[in-house]
């Protein structure tokens, strides 16, 4: 448990380096690492397939961030806000995050899983019959791609759909010219 | 403990979104909100000294309701990573068309919209 | 469109490595995809890999030279072939009555798990592989040839790529 | 019929796949797609009338994701998809403005099977998975003509947007560690079982500000200004006439009614976001000179209105709230239609710039006028009645001042549309304004069948004026409480 404290630590840290550097490009060097720290506690945590997971999507992340950023101004200009706004900012985030840990006092506590708490959670079903119903023996499988299919499904429809908008938004020549459209389309109309 | 270290990640990662003006900075700002929220999920589905949620070879699955850690959130994180991921290429397509509009990545450059 | 150095890619000794590398990377995904079902990693994990791969293909070789493995329309057609491949599985679930997304295919129980002890799992799980490893090669290709159109107007460019 | 549920997802996103594919040689199939898909869904949508159950998804029981169709659902289900035939139809020829055609169609299916499986949807994780569907297909059609502005209302409204869904996450997250389900009449047998949880109470907040957020409830409305009128006019039409009820209002009530329980706390905060919403909208849109940019404040307002009364939690505010939310869908859609054609004809939306347009756009003009005397609340149309119906659940619940709010808020409505209508339509034409000429026929068929809606859910009240048609049934299904509608 020391070390998971140690670890989020750690990964509190980066995030702030992240959050408050003011080059990109170690911005999101921070989020890598990040990225990787969670991975690692994810291994800890007992959930090997996000670890994994977890790492390829990071280093793809990276990919995707540092082609973006890469040859372009990438100083940040104008960092903060003027110091009122921001300090108001904090001051309201920590009470929030304050209300937020004090409404926590009366959740399970970490370590009791639904497992322990609950005979009657889906969870024990996917654990004792996931192999005998499904023919699988990893049950995060056997959740992800039977008991819960549909969300799997969705979950592919998300990216596809993020892809095509990533296309669209990135088309070379968004609107056609005037004189390309079709009738009724004389005058100024289009030209914004 | 880690519960309230899990949620001050995600409330840095907000802090982000709120305060900063550089469009990628508010990108990486929210893929740390993710982080922090699907590190929340896999807590609430740990148990102290659990085990990895696979079948191993010659086990009984009555072993491995009584060992393993809950498998369910283990599932929704992974959909989540993916969605996070998603959303990120986007914004990062909407970040780099911005800049090809303004030659900037600064939020207070970028003014065309009023109000 | 072909200008300069930084789009033929990196020198050549990262594409010596990469034409090695390239083969075992995207045969590791393979085994990523496949055999998710009984150890970790499956069919998000195995795409992001193989993605991955050709991605480190187009940073080291150049869009072109990848673009004759890989065109972006083949993958669109690609990811396009697996979504519909996916849902196609759902539905066949509902003929005769089943539910949408039923496993119908799913095997004797008390087999030991082989490759196809999954019934629609090990299908969806190849189908989700070449979803996922496509759109992200798809989104990444995009990206980079949206740069390339730009002609880098205002930037002061040096070369490609972070490594170099 | 509760075999074809699943379909409502499965339709849309076949279409969205093939009309993504590329195609150089057909260009005519995207619009043949979308249009065929939102046929097909609209005339199921209308074939669930009296339809209710439950459907397993992989028949896994409470084990999987269960969807749940009942009085709400179909309901929503008909706004959606007919609105959504209606805006394509009025793409047809709208998006000729725009390439990428396949691209288009593709995500705007997309988005409609998002709403889709969040309406029908009886799963909170599956809930969060269907809404990043529709939100993310709606931030790539805000940005969709790709201009300055576009592209930085599509970027707030997906900073604002994921920021919601972060909350939703972590409250569906708590929700499954209080309870260890995902289902939700589990979860709502769960949390009635144990009350006096502050975790339940922390839930209970992220769930209302993140989908206040998706609803654009005033203090969290910042995005909608921006990003309704930056999308092309059709999708403006969908955004604001469902997308921020289907992804926001309906789930925020159903959370509310299904599975939390109606508490008087919970009714009171409803109540006040919308009041607030209702007057802060309108007092925004007054000042505004760009159509689209006005259209999309009053949606804020008028969103308030559906707020307010199904806040009230009495059956006679719910029904008005209902009401109005379905009038809503009609009227807001068919506004943003013609401000979509306005633009399209005159090249600008801008009310300075526009005038006269009457005698040049006849159809435009008179639809436009219907809609506004819709949303002002004038007799004969259906915003009347249902403004009406919440104004008397006001004074039934003796809330008075909120009755007079309302009331203040239609007169505000009401200033704010005779200044569109006669700037717009009626003053002299302005001389840039000559080779206007009248839409092609789609866009003025859209136009018309919204402008007949109008009309003709009017005359839903004829059915029984406390419970309009439909609007009974889909009040019962939040009336149910915990176990809502269907068991």
């Amino acid at each position: 448990m020391a070390l998971l404290g140690i670890l989020l630590f750690l990964m509190i840290i980066g995030a702030v380096i992240a959050v408050e550097t003011r080059n990109l490009l170690s911005s999101i060097v921070c989020l890598g690492a990040i990225g990787f720290l969670l991975s690692i506690v994810f291994l800890f945590l007992g959930a090997p397939d996000l670890a994994i997971t977890q790492l390829v999507v990071e280093i793809l992340c990276l990919v995707i961030l540092i082609r973006a950023t890469i040859h372009r101004r990438v100083e940040t200009v104008a960092g903060n806000r003027e110091f009122v706004g921001l300090a108001v900012t904090v001051v309201m985030l920590a009470i929030v995050l304050m209300l937020a840990i004090s409404m926590m006092a009366g959740f399970p506590s970490l370590g009791t899983s639904v497992l322990d708490r609950m005979a009657q959670a889906p969870s024990h079903f996917y654990l004792l019959q996931g192999k005998a119903q499904t023919g699988v023996t990893n049950i995060v499988t056997a959740i992800l791609l039977d008991f819960r299919a549909y969300d799997t499904l969705g979950e592919a429809t998300v990216l596809f759909c993020a892809v095509m908008g990533a296309l669209a938004v990135l088309r070379r020549s968004a609107r056609r010219r005037p004189e390309e459209g079709d009738a009724g389309d004389e005058g100024e109309g289009g030209a914004e | 403990m880690i519960y309230g270290l899990c949620l001050l990640l995600i409330v840095v990662g907000l802090y982000g979104v709120v305060t900063k003006r550089n469009v990628v900075k508010i990108v990486i700002s929210l893929a740390i909100m993710e982080y922090g929220i699907n590190l929340f999920l896999v807590l609430v589905g740990y148990r102290t000294h659990g085990t990895a949620p696979i079948l191993e070879e010659g086990m009984m699955p009555e072993t491995l309701v009584a060992q393993s850690v809950d498998p369910l959130p283990q599932a929704l994180v992974l959909t989540s990573i993916v969605i996070g991921l998603a959303v990120l290429a986007l914004m990062v397509a909407l970040c780099v068309r911005l800049y090809e509009r303004y030659g900037t990545f600064d939020v207070t450059e970028m003014k065309k919209l009023k109000g | 469109m072909s200008g300069g150095t930084h789009q033929g890619g990196m020198s050549l000794i990262v594409r010596t490595v990469t034409r090695w590398l390239k083969a075992f990377i995207l045969l590791f995904g393979i085994y990523v995809v496949l055999y998710g079902h009984v150890s970790p990693g499956g069919g998000f994990a195995g795409g992001v890999v193989i993605a991955c791969a050709y991605i480190l293909l187009t940073l080291a070789e150049g869009r072109e030279r990848t673009a004759r493995l890989l065109s972006e329309r083949l993958a669109a057609v690609l990811a396009v072939a697996g979504l519909l491949f996916f849902l196609g599985v759902g539905l066949a679930g509902m003929v005769g009555g089943r539910a949408f997304l039923d496993n119908f295919l799913v095997g004797d129980s008390g087999a030991e798990p082989a490759l196809a002890s999954g019934g629609i799992i090990e299908l969806c799980e190849i189908a989700i592989g070449i979803i996922v490893s496509m759109s992200l090669f798809l989104a990444f290709a995009v990206l980079s040839r949206f740069r390339v159109s730009l002609g880098d107007g205002d930037e002061t460019a040096t070369g490609e790529g972070g490594a170099s | 019929m509760m075999h074809l549920v699943p379909l409502f997802m499965a339709v849309p996103l076949a279409g969205a796949f093939l009309a993504a594919l590329p195609n150089r040689r057909l260009p005519w199939l995207p619009d043949l797609l979308g249009n065929l898909a939102m046929t097909w869904l609209t005339v199921t949508a209308l074939s669930m009338v009296g339809h209710s159950g439950l459907c397993a998804v992989g028949d896994w029981g409470y084990l999987g994701i269960v969807l749940r169709l009942d009085g709400l659902a179909v309901l929503m289900l008909i706004a959606i998809n007919g609105i959504g035939l209606c805006a394509t139809l009025f793409s047809v020829s709208y998006m000729d403005r725009y390439t990428a055609r396949g691209r288009y169609y593709s995500l705007f299916l997309l988005m409609v099977a998002g709403m889709n499986g969040v309406v029908l949807t009886g799963d909170l994780f599956n809930l969060y998975v269907f809404m990043e569907i529709a939100a993310i297909a709606s931030y790539a059609l805000v940005a969709f003509g790709c201009q300055h502005e576009e592209l930085e209302a599509a970027f707030k409204y997906a900073v604002l947007g994921s920021v919601a869904s972060a909350l939703i996450l972590i409250a569906v997250a708590i929700l499954y560690g209080l309870t260890g389900n995902l289902n939700m009449t589990a979860v709502a047998v769960r949390l009635a079982a144990d009350t006096d949880q502050p975790a339940t109470l922390l839930a209970v907040g992220l769930l209302l500000c993140g989908f206040a957020l998706k609803a654009a409830l005033v203090p969290f409305h910042a995005w909608l200004p921006d990003a309704h009128p930056s999308a092309p006019a059709p999708v403006s039409a969908m955004l604001s006439g469902v997308v921020i009820k289907a992804l926001g209002i309906y789930v925020l009530c159903r959370l509310v009614f299904n599975v939390f329980g109606a508490t008087a706390p919970l009714l009171l905060v409803l109540r006040t976001l919308g009041t607030v919403s209702m007057i802060v909208g309108v007092m925004l849109a007054i000042g505004q000179w760009d159509m689209k940019r006005l259209f999309a404040y009053h949606s804020i307002s008028q969103i308030g209105y559906v707020a307010l009364g199904i806040g009230l939690g009495t059956p006679l505010g719910i029904a008005g709230g209902l009401f109005h939310m379905v009038n809503h869908s009609v009227f807001k859609s068919l506004l943003f239609l013609n401000a979509g054609a306005v633009e399209y004809a005159a090249g600008t939306r801008d009310l300075k710039r526009l005038g006269g347009l009457r005698g040049q756009m006849p159809v435009t003009a008179n639809t436009s006028l219907v809609a506004s005397m819709s949303i002002a609340g004038i007799p004969p149309f259906n915003g009347f009645w249902s403004k009406l119906l919440i104004v008397m659940a006001c004074i039934e619940a003796g809330q008075n001042w909120l009755a007079v709010a309302a009331i203040a808020v239609s007169l505000l409505t009401l200033a704010s549309f005779l200044k569109v209508q006669r700037y717009a339509f009626f003053e002299a034409a302005k001389s840039a304004l000559t080779g206007v000429k009248e839409v092609p026929v789609l866009m003025r068929t859209a136009m018309l069948i919204l402008a007949a809606l109008c009309i003709l859910t009017s005359l839903a009240v004829l059915a029984g004026w406390r419970e309009p048609l439909l609007i009974g049934w889909a009040a019962d299904a939040l009336r149910g409480g915990v176990f809502g509608g269907v068991q």
